[in-house]
């Protein structure tokens, strides 16, 4: 949907929307009723609602208001609370298999601070995390943001190999590890860097990503010995473990699409100039979160049908 | 077959020969072959549409489907094996004249003369056709049963129960400062001590208890009865939970899959 | 599209099986060379002042230990202008001679790096080496290296330790066996998965339906493939004996070659080689889905009243168990693919968990001998309960008292139960 | 012959890759196997794909119940395996990448075996449901806990998680369903998958060594003289 689309269309989608969540609703409730009456569930049905509960919000893009975690309100919050000018480094630690999920975090990201006059240093422990960079680039900074300029507003030094190596260097010294940008704009004359010499001179970081070297890196050779404030975005296969560095290692986190979402619709509250901005994430857990919502449904009527099932066993 | 029967499959023919025209005219002057183009998406959605049938029922389409996809992909496996594994790794080692006719490179090795041990007992193998020399196809299984068993006994040795047993090594006090300090700060915050304490504790006791399930030589009664079956609590949760987490990624898929349907095959703007 | 990565991760190759297997193996030393992979070229040369810089210096190189005697292990002090803040050295390059010849540059490193591991050396080459700090616009060189040739050794001894815990078990398992072997009669608890396949095999008798058999989407370099074939083995000799019809797609051609071999076999042992055939057990395709698809129609139009569903199973074990529960069969199902069991939990009347199928072919044959390796297995659970019984407590007192002598007692046996290459 | 030298077979190759990895001159025996196991596995292909068409052949000529797609499957497979094994279609020569962009091969592969696998693979989103539907029923204690396990991590991942439980405050915040989730992966969950793969290890180096020392040997034949 973009801002083209006729007002006939809009309202179709509107439409479709609602009716498609009262058949939803409506069908869902009729069976419940049926199992009370002890009526099973044939198979097909289910199919069927779920094929209607990924189909319809993808057709009729619905948003679902997320409210957001605490552990994915502290990052937003924390770039909130910044003054505007803080220095932020996002660090784009993946490949494009992960970006499905993680590019909308980076995405995000990269709008919330760049709304706020944050200035951002972009690097890389991914060689491909550069291609990624430049989608953040098509999606975010040339169509939303075209009066921000590269060298003032934000930098990106790119890759350097070294893994871990490369952050054992910049948590005390920028230049040696990165003497020029990608441009190959000497370090003393970017803009961005005046004021800055090491990563303890950051106001926060925020690696994103899954593999390694990733999110533990950053935590292990910077975080904790530069005492730098570090968050997070990562696949949600891999957040699970990061969790016992939450509070204390790291100040927030995202994971998987589901993190995303919470974001984009953090900013949105916050910021209604991006109402119309794409939020992928989002539109995403659309169909999702009704998918979700119609399995519990189900697992709900099961159990109905077996209690009055027992029920009516004991009663003969 | 039955009139309606018929009448359904012609009217899908229509469909799909209607989708095919409305595709190529859509791809022309975007793409050199339109004409194929517009048949190959217009395939690709007829072949998503007849798997997804089988959910009704079995049918005649979702049987097209399926013995096209049987027919293409036993051959498809059966060409990357030639290629990668005979072409690529087999003759490079046998015969330099070999490779110079496949234009691969030629790994000169003093021990290449050992590639002709798959060679034979592949041939060996073979003897399953004759109805009198079936059984040296044995002495292959043989090669493999032996190879399959001795690798696998050191891997799983290494990485499902050594370090699985040393990742176990979870501290049962965490942060401690006293057992007045744990008191005074005791909450049920997801960050707080107690719960950090309370994971360790459950990871400890849970390994444990799951042991004690699978202990075949023992009869499961009085306390080791009662282990066990807490053992077998934390299995339940295992599963309920990975089927829970497991959900979101099935999801995913099929939200590919039908926004295929819409976009690349039907062209809606979503 | 997205699906080229998943037939990828969900479809196991022996190859890339056995590669990932490889890799793990050898993750210690690829992160070390990982670190030697070189950055782009240094800065811009300025046209000011030479920055001076001290070399590097006492360059060591030494063999490396425990290997076929193809790497060494070069470690040197860095430059003292090599300072974590205001430095100015800009990373190390290394050099190498091969017998006496010209020196030539093998890899650069970033600031702050004091060893490197060569790799993939011959044990008749002798060596030398030379370390470079370079600034933005100048190079100092460590002195030369002592010669050295790599040296091969014949026992790796790294892993003493797992040969250790590998010797206990295989021990205690060979020791079970023996005792039993002389008549000593032994416990094993029921599993009631497996009590169930006499009565699911009679079940589809008296429909006068078939049993279907899948073996997983696995290849015989998979021991999950084994176990499966070995129950087959036990379930083909109740079928022979029963006279019920018995039915096996199969995705891989070896699997296919030796489930013929082993229904055969229980035919012959049963005294009615003439009822077997060979079309018991077909190849469909390779490809995970392609599989699925066919069984999946195999399953509706044949209505078979009992499916086993045992060995390594990925994605599809949820679309198989769920299909076969449609149609009304009953379902064995077990994997030791802890991502799939739950599937399995969920759909089918009885699932074998991880150890029990490894089990269920001794367990079925009722042979004392077999029965002992069950009971060997016990043992290694002792002992994996009492690591980790140990390291608990000792991690636990570490953590709350600095004591140091807990702290080494801890380190090691978190070192017994670590295999590192 | 017929018993004896499998047996043999068997147990030399077993012992040898075992105490091959514990000695370094020998570390690349394993990746060779591994190879040598790939190079028969393509010579079973013939047993394989002969088979396979064989059994449509067969459907074919007694006109058996569905023949006619068998016809589907011979065609698709002699089709497949010319653009594949004789590169047919293939721009480059014989070095070219069987792959390479363009050939007939790549096409087929993109416009006919993705779309048929990804979809047989997205149904599983649909069994799924029907899975939870029938087995998360509260039967018996066990499956409660299967079925409060599987309810509470399903909760936890949409926003109504969130929203259902954002009321408790923070000194109570494990009983938020997202943290209860989260918690629940990481340690119940970790704890039954730990013990689950300790058992694995164990069960294949016993399973291992009765195929090494031939205790177990249905695969050959059963303990009756052939």
């Amino acid at each position: 949907m973009n801002a083209f689309t006729p007002p006939l269309a809009l309202a179709l989608v509107d439409i479709g929307r609602v009716i498609s969540l009262v058949l939803i609703a409506g069908g869902l409730l009729w069976l419940l009723i049926r199992a009370i009456k002890l009526k099973e569930v044939e198979r097909r049905v289910i199919f069927l609602f779920i094929f209607i509960s990924v189909a319809a919000p993808i057709l009729f893009p619905t948003v679902f208001k997320e409210k957001a975690t605490p552990i994915v309100k502290a990052v937003f919050d924390k770039i909130e609370s910044l003054p505007p000018g803080s220095k932020v480094l996002l660090s784009y630690d993946f490949d494009p298999a992960m970006a499905p999920e993680v590019q909308p975090m980076a995405d995000a990201f990269s709008r919330h601070c760049l709304v706020k006059g944050h200035k951002i240093v972009y690097m890389c422990l991914f060689a491909t995390g550069q291609g990624q960079f430049t989608r953040t680039m098509e999606n975010v900074i040339r169509p939303e943001f075209p009066e921000k300029i590269d060298g003032v507003d934000y930098v990106n030094i790119g890759y350097k190999a070294g893994n871990e190596g490369v952050l054992n260097v910049i948590i005390s010294d920028f230049k040696k590890m990165f003497p020029t940008d990608v441009n190959g704009v000497p370090y003393d004359s970017v803009e961005v860097f005046k004021g800055i010499r090491s990563c303890k001179d950051l106001d926060l970081i925020i690696s994103i990503g899954g593999g390694r070297p990733g999110i533990k890196e950053w935590v292990l050779f910077v975080g904790d010995p530069g005492d730098v404030p570090i968050a997070t975005g990562v696949a949600a296969v891999v957040a699970p473990q990061l969790y016992p560095y939450y509070p204390k290692q790291l100040l927030g986190l995202l994971g998987g699409i589901k993190g995303a979402a919470e974001y984009e619709s953090e900013l949105v509250i916050h910021y209604p100039r991006f109402k119309d901005s794409p939020t992928p994430a989002l539109l995403m857990m659309g169909p999702q979160t009704l998918a979700h919502i119609v399995i519990m449904a189900f697992i709900i009527i099961g159990n109905v049908l077996f209690i009055q099932g027992r029920r009516k066993e004991g009663k003969q | 077959m039955k009139r309606s029967t018929l009448i359904l499959m012609g009217l899908v023919v229509i469909v799909f020969a209607l989708s095919w025209i409305f595709k190529a005219i859509s791809f022309h002057g975007v793409e050199e072959h339109y004409v194929l183009q517009g048949f190959l998406v217009t395939l690709a959605a007829f072949l998503t549409l007849s798997i997804m049938s089988f959910l009704y029922r079995d049918n005649p389409f979702y049987k097209f489907a399926e013995h096209l996809f049987v027919g293409i992909s036993a051959a498809f496996w059966m060409s990357m094996g030639f290629w990668s594994t005979i072409v690529g790794n087999l003759i490079p080692r046998l015969s330099e004249g070999l490779s110079n006719f496949f234009k691969v490179h030629y790994i000169p090795g003093d021990y290449n003369i050992f590639f002709y041990i798959p060679v034979i007992l592949g041939i060996l193998l073979l003897m399953r056709l004759s109805r009198n020399y079936g059984w040296i196809s044995r002495w292959s299984l043989a090669f493999i049963v032996g190879t399959t068993a001795g690798l696998n006994f050191i891997r799983y040795l290494r990485s499902d129960f050594i370090n699985q047993v040393s990742a176990t090594y979870v501290p049962l006090l965490v942060d401690w400062q006293g057992i007045g300090h744990f008191f005074s700060n005791l909450s049920l915050s997801a960050s707080g001590q107690f719960i950090m304490m309370l994971a360790n504790w459950v990871i400890f006791l849970g390994v444990m208890c799951g042991i004690i399930y699978f202990f075949f030589s023992k009869e499961h009664t009085g306390m080791f009865g009662r282990a066990s079956r807490v053992g077998i609590w934390i299995l339940m949760i295992t599963f309920g939970a990975s089927f829970g987490y497991t959900v979101m990624g099935r999801i995913s898929l099929l939200v590919g899959r039908i926004t295929f349907l819409f976009r690349d095959w039907m062209g809606l703007n979503i | 599209m997205s699906f080229k990565k998943n037939t990828l991760t969900v479809t196991p190759s022996a190859f890339s099986f056995s590669l990932l297997i490889i890799i793990f193996m050898t993750a210690a030393a690829s992160v070390v060379s990982a670190s030697a992979v070189s950055g782009p070229a240094g800065p811009p040369e300025a046209d000011t002042v030479e920055i001076v810089i001290a070399s590097p210096t006492s360059p060591v190189v030494s063999d490396f230990k425990y290997d076929d005697g193809n790497s060494l292990i070069l470690t040197w002090v860095p430059s003292i202008d090599d300072l974590p803040v205001g430095g100015k050295v800009l990373g190390y390059h290394v050099y190498r001679s091969d017998n006496g010849g010209e020196a030539k540059k093998i890899a650069e490193l970033i600031p702050g790096s004091n060893y490197f591991k060569d790799d993939d050396l011959y044990g008749d080459t002798t060596y030398v080496y030379h370390v470079v700090a370079r600034s933005a616009n100048s190079r100092a060189a460590s002195i030369n290296t002592e010669a050295i040739q790599p040296r091969r050794e014949w026992v790796n001894l790294n892993l003493k330790y797992l040969f250790l815990i590998a010797l206990i078990i295989a021990a205690s398992v060979i020791y079970f066996i023996e005792t039993a072997k002389r008549g000593k009669k032994l416990f094993v608890r029921k599993i009631a998965g497996l009590e169930a396949v006499d009565e699911a095999i009679g079940r589809a008798t008296e429909m006068g339906r078939s049993i279907l058999f899948i073996p997983g989407i696995n290849d015989m370099d998979d021991v999950q493939t084994l176990a499966a074939i070995t129950i087959l083995g036990r379930v083909s000799r109740v079928v022979a004996d029963y006279d019920t019809k018995i039915r096996m797609p199969v995705a891989r051609s070896l699997v296919m070659t030796a489930a013929r071999e082993t229904i055969k076999a229980s035919y012959m042992a049963a005294g009615r080689p003439d009822a077997y055939n060979d079309d018991m057990v077909n190849y469909i395709t390779d490809e995970q889905f392609g599989y699925v698809a066919a069984v999946d129609g195999i399953m509706v139009r044949e209505k078979p009243a009992t499916i086993f569903l045992l060995g390594g199973f990925f994605a599809e074990s949820l679309i198989l168990a769920e299909t076969g529960n449609s149609v009304g069969a009953i379902q064995i199902a077990g994997t030791a693919r802890p991502a799939q069991l739950p599937f399995f939990i969920a759909a089918c009347d009885f699932t074998l968990i991880g150890e029990e199928l490894f089990a269920a072919s001794a367990y079925l044959s009722g042979e004392p001998k077999q029965l002992g390796s069950l009971k060997g297995q016990d043992i290694g659970k002792g002992i994996a309960m009492l690591a980790i019984l140990l390291g608990v407590l000792l991690s636990t007192i570490a953590a709350v008292g600095d004591t140091e002598t807990i702290t080494e007692i801890l380190k090691f046996i978190t070192k017994v139960f670590t295999v590192t290459n | 012959m017929k018993r004896g030298v499998p047996l043999i077979i068997t147990f030399v190759v077993g012992t040898v890759l075992i105490f091959s990895v514990f000695i370094p001159p020998m570390e690349n025996l394993g990746e060779n196997f591994t190879l040598f196991f790939d190079i028969i596995a393509v010579f079973a292909f013939f047993l394989g794909g002969g088979n396979l068409l064989r059994v449509h052949l067969t459907k074919l000529s007694r006109r058996k119940r569905d023949w006619e797609y068998s016809i589907v499957t011979i065609v698709g497979f002699f089709f497949m395996l010319a653009c594949g094994l004789f590169k047919i279609g293939n721009p480059g020569d014989i070095s070219a990448s069987l792959t390479a962009e363009g050939s007939w091969f790549q096409t087929i592969y993109e416009s006919m075996f993705v779309p048929l696998g990804s979809t047989m693979y997205a149904l599983l989103a649909f069994f799924v449901a029907s899975a939870s539907y029938r087995a998360f029923r509260a039967k018996n204690r066990e499956a409660t806990i299967l079925l409060l396990a599987a309810f509470i991590i399903l909760l936890g991942r949409t926003p109504l998680g969130t929203f259902v439980t954002s009321w408790i405050p923070d000194s109570f915040s494990i009983m938020q369903i997202p943290n209860l989730a989260i918690w629940i992966m990481n340690s119940p969950n970790l704890a039954g998958q730990r013990a689950i793969m300790i058992g694995i290890g164990l069960g294949v180096v016993s399973m291992s060594l009765r195929l090494i020392l031939g205790i177990e040997r249905t695969y050959l034949g059963g303990d009756d003289k052939l």
